[in-house]
């Protein structure tokens, strides 16, 4: 087996924008479409499900970059997504903060998690690395199962909405909308400020060849795990955030069928591109939403998905317009 | 000699993945002959062979074998036309011993040697045919190497820098088997860096520089091109 | 927002120009299991079985315009809660049914009790519906944890089974339903020399079958339920633990479990039940009709989606009105219900349906005259000894 | 006579067989997943989805055919095994030049596809699968009753592994794939079938699911999911023996079972995450796997 075969793959025709100080002309139109439309977005479709479609948009965008732009492929990070959804809910009903600190909450435990597991984990390459973080993440949930305060199987339900530093109540649905648009699209603006600053070049450097970074004397290991424990504490966010909006963290968010979705989403949209992620996890969580109805077949129509989308779209729906546009997006 | 060529490679052209490693080469081996492919690192003369033998993951151009054109085949049907390699760096594997390297590569046609005459002429090997493949010295590896293709029937060898590495002693065993397999009617592309073995063995010389043929020096032409030589080998 | 608006009044005109013309407006959710360990015993004949409520009522007749959706929670509070705040708000559903999973009826109950619908549960187990979380929007229909314990591990105690060893799914349902049926057997002098926490879900319970049998204990309480049931009883037949005496408690078994396992395995098995197909007349003639749409017989699950559907039907008509969700419920409790299936039907304050359970016997083989020929009738058990009494607080019908 | 932990002897020794039965469910699979690893460097996550399929296989030549389970024993594999070369040829082979994370996110694929499929038509609650008669019954070992067909798992997947591993490793079949999964380039030049060692590979490696799904039908409930968790803790294994070690599928295989059994009597909710400790430790300490070759 050959340390090639065993990397994760690079980011597909996508390239990395050169570094630079401002947004290209192109990404800031797009971002600013997107907000106006998710600005409208409540009044158009069930505000519920376009927030969780918003939480999971963050997941994968977290995820991404780990995957995407470290070129770490974990399998375990249901551990931050599903862990800070606990926390953030254990602090909403429990201690009776408020939502902005209960996210936060959710979020500094996620990265106080990630930097344990990702410490001890950086260290493995590959198909190591990815079963080593889902050995952590298994913990995690036997963690979840087992705690007394997480409610075992029926996790831990109503949750209340709070009010918004003490002062909004987030009771009514568009309220909650625009605190968890606030959260999700500053988180992803936020990651996408991080894969454009030197840090992100120097990722790219080490994804691209490791040796070369060594001997150009990077401490790779300290990059990875940086990458890694912001990768977690953003999956955190997006997980906290969710427990708001749902009142509820169960073991769901924590098994390791969503660390697989996670990667579904990121590689369905299009893998180390920007807008990738949240498009697939758009997808995702639409297809599910919609499919539900049809009971048992939904299992069959998104292994279908799959199959297709491996066999004849690679780079992911972003990572095709992409090479269309000759524009990384 | 162009009519009796038992391989006639024209214009080809390889890739690896985005990088364009043969740029048009064109040479000729005739049946019986001993030629050498000569040229400083990275010129192309292992992807030469490696076009040759359709184990490039890419190429274009023609390359006639015995009469049949064979740019279209993978490396599996090049072989069973009768071509055998003994690539770079030996190619032994570990997870076999040795009888079971040397047993490795099928029988494509009749007239090769059985396993009693390697042993005969490779008493190490049967010493050794428990151990495992890679246990054994480079030099043991590179006789490995090359019987295990006798074996096959192929009359057509291709050998890639058999002496690298090796010790002098060593050396003029595999040129003396070398010689031996040319009297037995053997047709043998060796590429070398070790110009005085090349020239010990081969009746012409081709020079590659930057995946092209750039000239052929006769073998017996040699002394008299010493200075051009040591120009394109950089020595 | 405003298009939307303006299409809703629309609707919604359009909708009450209707309802003058025909009747009420209904729409009903289905909310259950269709593709994991209960996809069965609810799924889709649940559906089937609200559907045929709704023409046994006559609904049309009576000027009833019933709508039916359903959707599948894949037993996860997440969905299952999703689904349910959608329904409620942009749908217009008026009642939920079934929902089987304690954990997604639990989240349920509370999105009902918050958007003024109705949660008509039958699926789930957890007494906490009708207890800890007991909402004024809450109907539990067909079972609970202690009806289960008060039927099965009453009657096991009182033969003479004393000694129980716990196999308990390693779940809150698993441990609820446990610790339910150790206060039934201690009630009744028997004690509990042992448990053992499965993790859930569990493929091979060998390891502790051989701990339960090594615990010297007359019964081996299987507080599980579906594949984990089914597993458990399959392996303790093939180590031969019932053949040596010990006897088997399945405290959550189904129909479709028993005719998963065959009655070769699952015989001489003791379960409680509030319905069985081949009770009476009334069952016979409904069950058929179920099994000719439907392909299986039905479970007592999926009876009381359709005596639930009935009540409910019947309450909605007497109101004129299915929008104010505990007023349904509030009418529910009142009226006196005769059901075709579940006989005597009294709703109490707290939501919980009170009807007769009955202890069933697995058939042997040779008793079996079909393939859905399982069970002889052991006892009933009146609903008052069945159920836990209500708490005083959840009592809504004094509030 | 002594006591470990409170647990006497004999009891001990009957979790120690029923963890060596465990085991030997887990040796086959992984075995299975070890070859196909080991050559076609796909990581099958269909394993556990074809493993069910078996078992349904079998189910359905005994109520459609009137087959009954030793036939099955030899045609339900065969079947998986068809079918895993129709997969093979018609996807997988499309992506080996790729990174594994491809042929996994298409196995599990696939994986959802047949599950849900089976879902469709057999609904959830399982089917029963007899014990075959010959094998009804059982012994009484004096620590434990032993049904004579846990006994038959036990011999049946040991002939099984050692049959496999002596295939790979005595044979010279076994060479051509050994030195296929070196550098199956060179081999393939050497005017050996490669695209044929690896498609018979992967139908090989789906066939030791499918035994092992007929060999788990009469005790387990033939159900749609019964493969579906199973397939990371068989993954797990392994990891645990070095990805594409053959003798290490199997002897971790066999050994995790016991481990994953004696867990069983000393913290029963932790049996379920034994395993993946027990991957993350080693891992940390011997990357490679306990018997696997440093890469």
């Amino acid at each position: 087996m050959s340390s090639e075969k065993t990397d994760p793959p690079a980011a597909g025709a996508a390239p990395i924008l050169p570094p630079s100080t401002g947004m290209p002309t192109l990404h800031k139109a797009i971002f600013l479409v997107l907000l106006l439309f998710l600005a409208g977005l409540p009044f158009m479709v069930y505000p519920v499900f376009a927030m969780k479609v918003m939480c999971f948009a963050l997941f994968a965008a977290a995820f991404n970059l780990l995957l995407g732009f470290g070129g770490l492929l974990s399998f375990g990070h249901a551990a931050y997504f599903g862990g800070a959804s606990y926390i953030a809910a254990h602090a909403a009903k429990e201690w009776g903060f408020t939502p902005e600190l209960s996210v936060l909450c959710g979020t500094a435990a996620a990265a106080v998690l990630g930097l344990i597991i990702g410490a001890l984990s950086i260290r493995r390459q590959g198909i190591y690395f990815a079963m080593v973080t889902l050995a952590f993440a298994q913990m995690v949930y036997f963690f979840a199962l087992q705690a007394p305060f997480t409610g075992g199987e029926d996790g831990i339900q109503s949750v209340p909405r709070g009010d918004l530093f003490g002062l909004i109540p987030l009771e009514n649905n568009i309220a909650l909308y625009f605190f968890v648009l606030a959260v999700t699209f500053g988180g992803i603006l936020f990651l996408y400020r991080i894969v454009h600053s030197p840090f992100g070049q120097v990722l790219k450097a080490i994804r691209e060849n490791e040796p070369r970074a060594i001997s150009l004397g990077y401490n790779v290991n300290r990059y990875k795990l940086l990458v890694f424990v912001l990768s977690a504490t953003f999956a955190g966010l997006a997980g906290a955030t969710k427990s708001q909006v749902f009142q509820l963290a169960s073991l769901t968010d924590a098994h390791w069928m969503m660390s697989g979705e996670v990667v579904l989403m990121t590689l369905l949209g299009g893998m180390g591109t920007i807008f990738g992620p949240p498009v697939g996890a758009a997808l995702i969580v639409t297809m599910q939403n919609y499919l539900a109805t049809f009971g048992a077949w939904v299992t069959v129509i998104q292994g279908v998905i799959f199959v297709i989308g491996v066999l004849l779209f690679r780079e992911g729906i972003v990572g095709v317009i992409s090479r269309w546009l000759k524009r990384p997006l | 000699m162009s009519d009796g060529a038992l391989l006639r490679v024209e214009g080809l052209q390889g890739w690896y993945g985005e990088s364009h490693v043969l740029h048009g080469i064109d040479f000729e081996v005739a049946r019986g002959e001993v030629v050498t492919l000569l040229g400083r690192n990275g010129a192309g003369k292992t992807s030469t062979l490696l076009g040759i033998m359709g184990m490039l993951p890419r190429r274009e151009g023609s390359v006639v074998f015995d009469g049949t054109e064979t740019i279209a085949m993978n490396s599996r049907r090049i072989a069973r036309h009768g071509i055998a390699i003994c690539p770079e760096e030996r190619g032994i594997f570990a997870s076999l011993n040795v009888e079971e390297n040397l047993m490795l590569p099928p029988r494509i046609a009749g007239g090769g040697l059985d396993l009693d005459r390697i042993y005969e002429l490779f008493p190490n090997l049967k010493e050794r045919r428990r151990s495992q493949g890679t246990k054994l010295s480079g030099g043991e590896q590179q006789m490995l190497a090359i019987a295990r293709i006798l074996r096959t029937g192929a009359k057509f060898l291709l050998l890639d820098e058999p002496t690298e590495g090796l010790a002098p002693v060593i050396v003029k065993h595999i040129g003396g088997t070398i010689a031996k397999l040319k009297t037995e009617g053997f047709t043998i592309v060796l590429v070398e860096q070790n110009f005085r073995f090349a020239a010990s063995v081969a009746d012409r010389h081709y020079i590659v520089q930057e995946g092209q043929v750039v000239d052929m020096i006769a073998n017996a032409d040699i002394d008299a091109n010493t200075e051009k030589l040591h120009g394109y080998l950089g020595v | 927002m405003i298009r939307k608006l303006a299409l809703g009044t629309a609707l919604g005109a359009l909708a009450a120009g209707a309802a003058f013309a025909a009747g009420i407006d209904v729409k009903l959710g289905v909310l259950n299991d269709r593709s994991g360990v209960y996809a069965d015993l609810s799924g889709e004949g649940s559906v089937v079985a609200a559907r045929m409520a709704v023409e046994d009522f006559k609904a049309k007749d009576k000027g009833l315009n019933v709508e039916i959706i359903s959707a599948d929670h894949q037993n996860k509070p997440d969905i299952g809660s999703g689904i349910a705040r959608k329904w409620y708000d942009a749908e217009g559903v008026n009642a939920i049914l079934d929902v089987p999973t304690s954990s997604v009826a639990l989240a349920v109950a509370d999105i009902t009790a918050d958007a003024n619908g109705v949660l008509l549960d039958s699926g789930a187990g957890s007494t906490a519906l009708t207890r800890e979380q007991c909402r004024p929007t809450t109907i539990h229909w067909t079972y609970d944890t202690a009806a289960l314990a008060n039927g099965t591990g009453k009657a096991l105690t009182e033969a003479g089974g004393k000694k129980w060893f716990f196999l308990t799914a390693d779940y809150a349902f698993g441990h609820s339903l446990e610790e339910n049926t150790a206060k039934v057997v201690e009630a009744n002098g028997g004690e509990v020399v042992g448990t053992v926490d499965v993790p859930f879900p569990a493929q091979d319970f060998s390891s502790f079958l051989l701990q339960a049998q090594g615990s010297g204990a007359d019964v081996i309480g299987l507080a599980n339920a579906g594949g984990d049931t089914v597993n458990a009883i399959k392996q303790a037949s093939e180590f031969g633990i019932t053949q040596a005496g010990q006897k088997l408690a399945a405290l959550l078994f189904f129909i479709t479990d028993v005719h998963a396992l065959g009655v070769q395995t699952a015989q001489g098995l003791s379960l409680t039940s509030a319905f069985y197909w081949d009770q009476n007349d009334q069952t016979r003639e409904w069950s058929k009709r179920f099994m000719d749409k439907h392909g299986a017989e039905p479970t007592m699950v999926q009876a009381g989606v359709y005596s639930a559907t009935m009540a409910y039907l019947a309450a909605v008509e007497a109101l004129g009105s299915a929008d104010d969700g505990k007023a349904v419920v509030a009418k529910m409790k009142e009226m006196d219900i005769d059901d075709p299936l579940f006989g005597k039907v009294k709703v109490r304050g707290d939501g919980r349906a009170v009807h007769d359970m009955y202890l069933y016997e697995v058939k042997t083989p040779g008793d079996s005259t079909g393939e859905w020929d399982l069970y002889k009738q052991i006892s009933s058990i009146s609903g008052d000894d069945a159920f836990l009494p209500m708490l005083d607080e959840c009592d809504f019908t004094k509030k | 006579m002594f006591e470990l932990l409170g647990i006497p002897p004999q009891v001990l020794m009957g979790q120690l067989l029923l963890g060596l039965i465990n085991g030997s469910f887990y040796a086959v699979l992984s075995l299975g997943l070890a070859v196909i690893f080991g050559l076609l460097n796909v990581i099958n996550f269909a394993h556990g989805a074809l493993y069910m399929a078996g078992a349904f296989v079998a189910w359905m030549l005994l109520n459609y055919l009137g087959v009954g389970y030793w036939p099955a024993l030899i045609l339900a594999p065969l079947a998986v095994g068809i079918f895993g070369i129709v997969l093979e040829r018609t996807m997988l082979s499309r992506l080996y030049h790729l990174d594994h994370l491809y042929g996994l996110l298409l196995t599990f694929g696939l994986a959802l596809i047949i599950q849900g499929l089976f879902r469709n038509y057999y609904g959830i609650s399982g089917l029963p699968y007899r014990i075959p008669s010959a094998l009804a019954g059982g012994h009484n070992l004096g620590f434990m009753f032993l049904p004579n067909y846990r006994a038959w798992v036990i011999v049946a997947s040991i002939i099984v592994c050692f049959g496999t591993w002596f295939m790979i490793e005595k044979t010279r079949l076994g060479a051509y794939l050994r030195a296929a999964t070196e550098n199956s380039a060179l081999v393939n030049a050497f005017g050996v079938n490669v695209p044929l060692l690896l498609v018979l590979t992967y139908g090989f490696g789906t066939a030791l699911a499918g035994f092992a799904g007929v060999l788990a039908a009469p005790i387990y409930s033939v159900n749609p999911n019964m493969g579906a968790d199973l397939i990371i803790i068989v993954f797990a294994v392994v990891v645990i023996g070095g990805m594409g070690s053959i003798m290490g599928a199997i002897v971790t295989g066999y050994m995790l079972g016991i481990i994953e059994g004696l867990t069983r009597v000393f913290y029963p909710e932790g049996s379920s995450v034994v395993i993946f400790v027990i991957m993350a430790i080693v891992l940390l300490i011997k990357p490679e796997g306990l018997f696997g070759r440093a890469a």
